[in-house]
This record gives C-alpha cells, sequence and structure tokens, in this order.
C-alpha cells in the first residue's frame, strides 16, 4: 500500500474547524452530513474537508487535543520507557499531523516543537519496531500482535516483514512448484509417450 | 548440453523485466530446431527400445527419457518468454492506452499484436459493464489530493480542449492550473509535468 | 444554492442481510472494508457488486446535482472532490480484481465453475466472469502460436501447473469481533492457537483467517 | 498496482527457471546410449555407467527421481559441511552472492537429494540472521551497492520490495504533495529512445 493510501483512509477522521464565513446549510456529503458552519462556532469535518476549507481560508483548524506540547512529550516519555508499544491518541496521528502542520501551522502555536516531537515518537517506535521484527524473525514466528501499532507503521514494515515470514515458512516446508517425482511414474509406465505427439 | 538456447532466451527476460526488446524470432526458430530434432530422435530411439525389450538389446529408454525432459524444458521457456512478455504488454495497455507508440509496436510479434488488440477490446467491454453508465479504470491511479493541480508542458502538445469548452494552447514549458481529473492522462503519458 | 439532497435517499437497501438498511455514510465505509480486503488478500474475494452498484448510484445522483450548482459555491468544490475521492475507491478495488483475474485466470475458473457445480455462491460478477473466460481463451491462443511449430507438441504442461496464489501469504488484520481458537497455521499438525478480541491487530498467515474475512470477522489491514 | 506477492515459484517464474539452470554434480549409473556428447570430456558416443559431470539442476531432478534413476545427484560444494560449517559460525559476513546467486532456492530443491536436514536448518538460519542487515539495508535511502551485491537472489528481492516502500513513505514524509507521475514506462521509453538517437 502506498502511503498516499493509507493518507487516504486516514483523511476521513474527524477535525474540529473554526469557520471564517457563516453558511447556514449542511453541508451533505455522502460520506455524512457536517456543519452548520457558523463564524467562530467550533464544527467537525472530515479532516480532508478541512484541508480544503483552509485552504480557501474558509477556516482555522483546530489541532487535535493531543496535538500539544506537553501532551506529547509525556506520550514521547511513555513511549521510550515502555518496552512494549504504547497506544497513540490517534490511529492516524501522522497523517493527521503531517496535513494539519502542513496546511495550517499558522492556526497552532510553536508548530515546529510539535513537528519535532511527533517525529521523536515516530523515530522511537519505528526502532522499536525493527528490533521486534527482527526477533520475530529469529523465533521463526508464526504470528504477531500488532495491536498498538498505527497504520502507517504497519504500512512501513509492508511488504517486507509478511513478505519475510513467507519465506521462512516456505523454506520450513519447502516444496517445488514442481511434482517430480509424480511426473515420474507416468512417463515409465507410457514409455511411447514421446512417440505420441502427433495428433 | 540441452536447451542452452533457451537459457539465453530467459536470460533476455530476466535482464528486462520492465521493457520489452525486439520479439526475438531468430532464437525461437532454433530452438524450435532444437525441440523438432528431439522429437524425432525420441520417434526413431523409442521404437527401437520398444523392440530391444524382446530382443535383449541395450536400452534407449533412459536415451529417450533425458530427451524427453529437455523437450519439457524447452516448452516451458519457450512459453515462459511468450507469458511474462504479455504481462509487459498489458502493463502497457494501462500506461500507454490502446495505442503502442510505433517503435514500442515495431518489437511485438503478429501473435502478440493481435493479443494486445483482444485484450484492448476485452479491457473495454468489461469497463463498459459497470455500473449504468460504465467506468474508466485507467485514471483515478491514486488518491486525488485536489480538483486543480500547477503542471508543466514538457513538450508542444497543441490545443487541449476542457471539459467546460475552453480551449488552451499546451506548449513546451508553458504552466497551467487545471483540473487534475482532466490532465491526469496527459501526465501519464509524459505531455504534462505534474508541478509539486 | 440548495443542493436538494434531502431527496436523496440516505438509506440503501441490502438485500442481502434480510433488508439492513444503511445510511450512504455506512456505505462508503464498507466500500474501504472491500477495498482494503481485496488489496491485502492473496487470492480473489467473493464479488461486492450490490456495493458497488450502489456507491456508483451515489455518485451518479451527486453529480447530477451538482451540475446545478453554481461555481462560486464553495461547497461544490468539496461534492466534486468527495466524487473523485470515491471514484478512486471504486475503481482501484475493481483494477485489483483484474489483476488477480488475470494472474490466476485457470485457477480462479475451475475454482468458480467447481463453486457452480456445488451451487455456492460465484466470486465473480457476470462480467468478470466473461473477461476472465475470454482472456483465457486469448492466452491458449498465444501460447498456442507459440508452439505450433510442432504439430501436436505436448505443450500442456503449463496447465498441470496452474498459477495459483500463495494462500499462505502472511497478512495484517484487525477483529472486528471477539473470535476465539484461531488456528495460527492450519497446515500444520501442532495446534497453536490464538484468541481475537475486539479491535485487536495481528499477523498472521492469510490461511488462518480466509473464512473469517469472507464473513466479515476479521478486516485485512 | 502491481500485485505485491513474495517469492512464490510457478511455471512461468523467470527466477525459477533461472534457480534450476544452475549446475550440480552428478553421477550416471545407467548406461545412456547416444548422449556422448553431454559429456565434453569425450569422444564417445555414448555416455557410459559411471560418468561424473555437472549438469543443470532440471535435468538432474528429471533423471534421479524416478523409480530407475539414470543418474544420483551430489551436493554442489557450498552445501557441503565445510561451507555449512561458515554460515553455521557468522552468516552476516557472508558474501553470499559468491556462494551461488539463488543459494536458497538451489539449496531448498537440494532437500529433495534424501540428505540429512542439516542443509535446511542451516539455509533457515542463515536466512533469518542475516535477516536484519537486509532490513537495515532497504531502510536506508541510499544504500552501499557493495553490501547488496552481497546477497543472494531472494534476499535482493525482499531488499528492494523493502527499499522502495521505504523511499516511498520517505517521499510521503516529505513532500506536501505526491505528483503524479508519468508511467515508469512511459519514461523509460523515452530514455531508451534518447540512447538510440545518440547512436546516430
Amino acid at each position: 500500500m502506498d502511503p498516499e493510501e493509507v493518507e487516504f483512509l486516514g483523511e476521513k477522521q474527524l477535525v474540529t474547524i473554526v469557520p471564517l464565513t457563516t453558511d447556514d446549510d449542511y453541508l451533505k456529503l455522502i460520506s455524512g452530513d457536517f456543519g452548520p458552519f457558523r463564524m467562530g462556532m467550533p464544527v467537525k469535518v472530515p479532516l480532508w474537508v478541512a484541508v480544503q476549507l483552509k485552504r480557501q481560508k474558509h477556516c482555522k483548524i483546530q489541532p487535535p487535543d493531543w496535538m500539544e506540547i506537553e501532551t506529547l512529550e509525556a506520550i514521547k516519555n511513555e513511549e521510550k520507557l515502555s518496552r512494549n508499544f504504547t497506544k497513540m491518541p490517534s490511529k492516524f496521528y501522522m497523517v493527521e499531523a503531517k496535513q494539519i502542520l502542513g496546511c495550517a501551522s499558522d492556526d497552532i502555536s510553536r508548530a515546529d516543537e510539535i513537528r519535532t516531537i511527533i517525529k521523536d515518537i515516530w523515530d522511537i517506535r519505528m526502532s522499536k519496531l525493527r528490533s521486534s521484527i527482527d526477533l520475530l524473525v529469529r523465533n521463526n514466528g508464526a504470528s504477531a500482535v500488532v495491536t498498538n501499532l498505527t497504520l502507517m507503521e504497519i504500512n512501513s514494515i509492508r511488504p517486507i516483514l509478511p513478505h519475510t515470514l513467507d519465506q521462512i515458512r516456505r523454506m520450513k516446508n519447502f516444496k517445488p512448484f514442481h511434482g517430480w517425482r509424480s511426473q515420474d511414474t507416468s512417463f515409465v509406465s507410457d514409455s511411447r509417450s514421446s512417440t505420441s505427439f502427433h495428433s | 548440453m540441452f536447451c542452452e538456447k533457451a537459457h539465453v532466451l530467459i536470460k533476455e527476460l530476466s535482464r528486462n523485466r520492465d521493457a520489452l526488446p525486439p520479439y526475438n524470432t531468430d532464437l525461437l526458430n532454433e530452438i524450435n530446431t532444437e525441440v523438432k530434432q528431439l522429437i524425432t530422435q525420441n520417434q526413431e530411439d523409442a521404437q527401437i527400445s520398444e523392440d530391444s525389450r524382446v530382443m535383449n538389446h541395450a536400452s534407449y529408454l533412459p536415451t529417450v527419457k533425458i530427451r524427453h525432459a529437455a523437450i519439457k524444458r524447452n516448452i516451458r521457456c519457450i512459453l515462459a518468454y511468450h507469458y511474462n512478455r504479455l504481462k509487459c504488454l498489458r502493463n502497457m495497455r494501462w500506461q500507454f492506452g490502446s495505442i503502442l507508440p510505433p517503435d514500442v509496436k515495431s518489437n511485438l510479434s503478429q501473435s502478440e499484436i493481435e493479443w494486445f488488440s483482444k485484450y484492448s477490446s476485452n479491457l473495454v467491454q468489461y469497463m463498459r459493464s459497470i455500473g449504468d453508465e460504465g467506468i474508466n479504470l485507467a485514471v483515478d491511479l491514486k488518491p486525488p489530493k485536489s480538483l486543480y493541480i500547477e503542471v508543466r508542458c514538457l513538450t508542444d502538445y497543441g490545443q487541449f480542449e476542457l471539459n467546460d469548452g475552453s480551449v488552451l494552447l499546451l506548449k513546451e514549458n508553458s504552466r497551467h492550473y487545471l483540473p487534475r481529473s482532466e490532465c491526469e492522462e496527459l501526465i501519464r503519458q509524459g505531455v504534462l509535468e505534474h508541478v509539486v | 444554492m440548495d443542493l436538494e439532497l434531502e431527496d436523496l435517499e440516505n438509506t440503501i437497501q441490502d438485500d442481502d442481510d434480510d433488508n439492513v438498511q444503511l445510511t450512504s455514510a455506512e456505505l462508503i465505509e464498507m466500500m474501504e472494508e472491500v477495498w482494503v480486503n481485496e488489496k491485502f488478500a492473496p487470492e480473489i474475494l467473493p464479488h461486492k457488486q450490490e456495493v458497488v452498484d450502489c456507491v456508483l448510484g451515489q455518485i451518479s445522483y451527486m453529480e447530477k446535482n451538482l451540475e446545478t450548482l453554481p461555481s462560486t459555491d464553495f461547497k461544490k468544490g468539496i461534492h466534486q472532490l468527495e466524487v473523485d475521492r470515491i471514484r478512486f475507491l471504486v475503481a482501484s478495488y475493481l483494477r485489483h480484481r483484474l489483476e488477480k483475474i488475470e494472474t490466476y485466470v485457470l485457477h480462479i475458473l475451475k475454482e468458480e465453475e467447481q463453486r457452480g457445480e456445488r451451487e455456492e455462491e460465484l466470486y465473480l460478477t457476470e462480467a468478470e466472469q466473461q473477461f476472465a473466460i475470454k482472456y483465457k481463451q486469448d492466452l491458449e491462443q498465444h501460447f498456442e502460436n507459440a508452439t505450433n511449430f510442432y504439430p501436436g507438441l505436448p505443450f500442456e504442461d503449463w496447465k498441470s501447473h496452474i498459477v495459483a496464489p500463495n494462500m499462505n501469504s502472511f497478512v495484517f488484520l484487525k477483529a472486528k469481533t471477539a473470535v476465539e481458537g484461531v488456528v495460527i497455521d492450519p497446515s500444520r499438525d501442532d495446534d497453536e492457537v490464538a484468541d481475537l478480541t475486539v479491535g485487536s491487530q495481528m499477523i498472521l498467515s492469510y490461511n488462518s483467517v480466509t473464512d473469517l474475512v469472507k464473513k466479515g470477522d476479521v478486516q485485512l489491514i | 498496482m502491481p500485485l505485491q506477492t513474495s517469492y512464490f515459484p510457478d511455471y512461468f517464474s523467470v527466477d525459477d527457471i533461472l534457480a534450476t539452470q544452475e549446475k550440480i554434480p552428478c553421477k550416471f549409473i545407467q548406461n545412456v546410449p547416444k548422449l556422448g556428447k553431454l559429456n565434453p570430456a569425450t569422444e564417445d558416443p555414448d555416455l557410459q555407467s559411471g560418468t561424473v559431470l555437472e549438469m543443470p539442476l532440471w535435468l538432474v531432478l528429471e533423471a534421479s527421481l524416478m523409480r530407475q534413476p539414470i543418474v544420483t545427484a551430489d551436493l554442489p560444494k557450498v552445501y557441503k559441511d565445510a561451507y555449512l560449517e561458515i554460515l553455521k559460525a557468522d552468516p552476516c559476513a557472508v558474501d553470499l552472492h559468491k556462494f551461488g546467486v539463488y543459494f536458497y532456492e538451489l539449496g531448498s530443491y537440494m532437500k529433495q537429494f534424501g540428505q540429512n536436514d542439516d542443509i535446511a536448518k542451516t539455509l533457515l538460519h542463515t536466512f533469518t540472521l542475516r535477516f536484519r542487515q537486509i532490513m537495515d539495508l532497504s531502510d536506508n535511502v541510499i544504500s552501499d551497492p557493495n553490501v547488496i551485491q552481497k546477497l543472494d537472489a531472494l534476499e535482493k528481492s525482499l531488499y528492494e520490495s523493502g527499499h522502495d516502500a521505504k523511499m516511498k513513505l520517505f517521499s510521503w514524509l516529505k513532500m506536501s504533495e505526491i505528483p503524479l507521475e508519468a508511467a515508469t514506462m512511459v519514461t523509460n521509453h523515452k530514455k531508451r529512445k534518447r540512447v538510440d538517437e545518440d547512436l546516430f
């Protein structure tokens, strides 16, 4: 899966925007109704809608609760101390961070610091992930629980982990694709098979 | 050793995993000749082998078996060659559309050209059947991010009409702000470049 | 200015499951799940033509409505983008299926025939079935052209070594319902099992969860 | 868009055909009349029982795994104890490419010849211990071609799919928008065309 496709799935996450204009009509999308949009009144919309409206200067984006220095520092510390993966505040934290910080950094105080901490958290988790994968492969594992991994993280080890486990499995129960043995018997019992080519 | 030419053929495939070099008629003819020879020899020897069973003479059976293995191997290589070229050709249908550039076409065999046009019409027929009005599966390859994108023209393409009826001139190095859905195909064909 | 979406029937009937009522939002959600499952399952999954048709119906309804909306309305662009997003979803899903059909054409047609004989639910739509049959014919014709230098040449070996998907491929999944006793590696004798709690995620062999994916108890991710 | 599957050979698989083309030593245990030309060392029109030759794996498989075998297979030296010991000692330090381009695939076929399972165990051990190296390698944006050259074909394909994913993630993280691109075949095509033109 391409990262853009993970992003695509993450873009339906709801975020809060503050409209800069008023429009009492609901936005009636196929994927749900959103609105009404009243100047200054926070309202939830899918991330991709928020980005469009922000680009057209129709709104400000309110960062999610967790997108804030102290919360993120706490998450980062916990991630560092814990042997396991901690549960992230959003299963699409990277997508949300990239999109919101990308188009609405003027709506967020200390956006650069936030970006750095999120990148730190990602890096800590990635290095943990690589060690766990290595262990799984060394133990010739046939399954693993990955409950607290987010989709972007899972996608970052695809296809290398699934493919490696596929190959380990093949090496354990190797069967060549050709059924060499069975072919032989039919041939011997019919020594003329090579003479019967003529249709 | 048997099947050495077939091996050369497969190595050629292996070197060109995403491209189509000229259809190797000469090499294939040589392989075909080898196969025909093996078959003829086997027919003779299998007959002798059959007779010698009665007369208790040295058997040609091992000879026949080994040649038979070589025949099968040659066929596997011939088919793998054709199969993998088709896969490549199939990808070209998705990337170039139903009309191939002449120099690609000149690398194909007659049978490949026929296959390509049959595949193309099979695909079109399938795409037409979807939903009420059909759907073009060769576009919308990536999740859309915005309705309009900035593009730079890479060649002197000429006039281009948009769905709203307006016409613009695509000149080399000219820049345009266009609906993504309308220029996606030109980007894939290398006429326009998406400027990020 | 008004989009007249009030007229749009916001619920769609799904005649498969005793008239389950779906909102269009749930429909899109379902289309997403169907797309991801098809993307990651090594084999072709049972078709979801009803879902696809409903989604396409929603799109054309929306597009018709959009024609009446002045392009000055900021909502118009958003609606158009949504239509494009959903069209991508459907197109990508159908492309994945076509690619599997082409790659495993003999295997899929054989299984489909057996399903027909057993009067089971078919996996291909009618149009896909036609595409597959045609694809197989054209492939065979091409192979015949390549081997007709010797009449009666035994070139059918490839049909006894049919290209089939690797059902043991490892996949990531998320449990939508609690499932107990998923056998980790069904092809082996050790009966190592896993229990899936709702929302838990795992990587394991597709073979272990084939039926659960088709039943909708687990979602590939 | 391509179907992303890990290596799983089938009848048309170029890699399987190349792997089974590798030569392995074998000994004829029957006379094979008329096929003396398989042995370049003799003018004898027939191949005599007792002849020792190197033949491609596909032929050895056909000629040995039958009720009345024509040949018995021997292991190529890289699957014999001395070499296996090297792999057991420090698999990560080995230039596996020199052991064989299709080291694992060929090794897997060696199981067919009824040896003990030491080969199988060593292959798995080697593969799983070298995995970290391959993963780390694919995680680098720019990788050292000298290191990549020391991988066997299977490892290389894993490296390539891992590296490809890494590059996609890398550009996703870096860019605000991923550009729509010309089809790879179109760009390759253009490149080739330019090369052709340069010749004149």
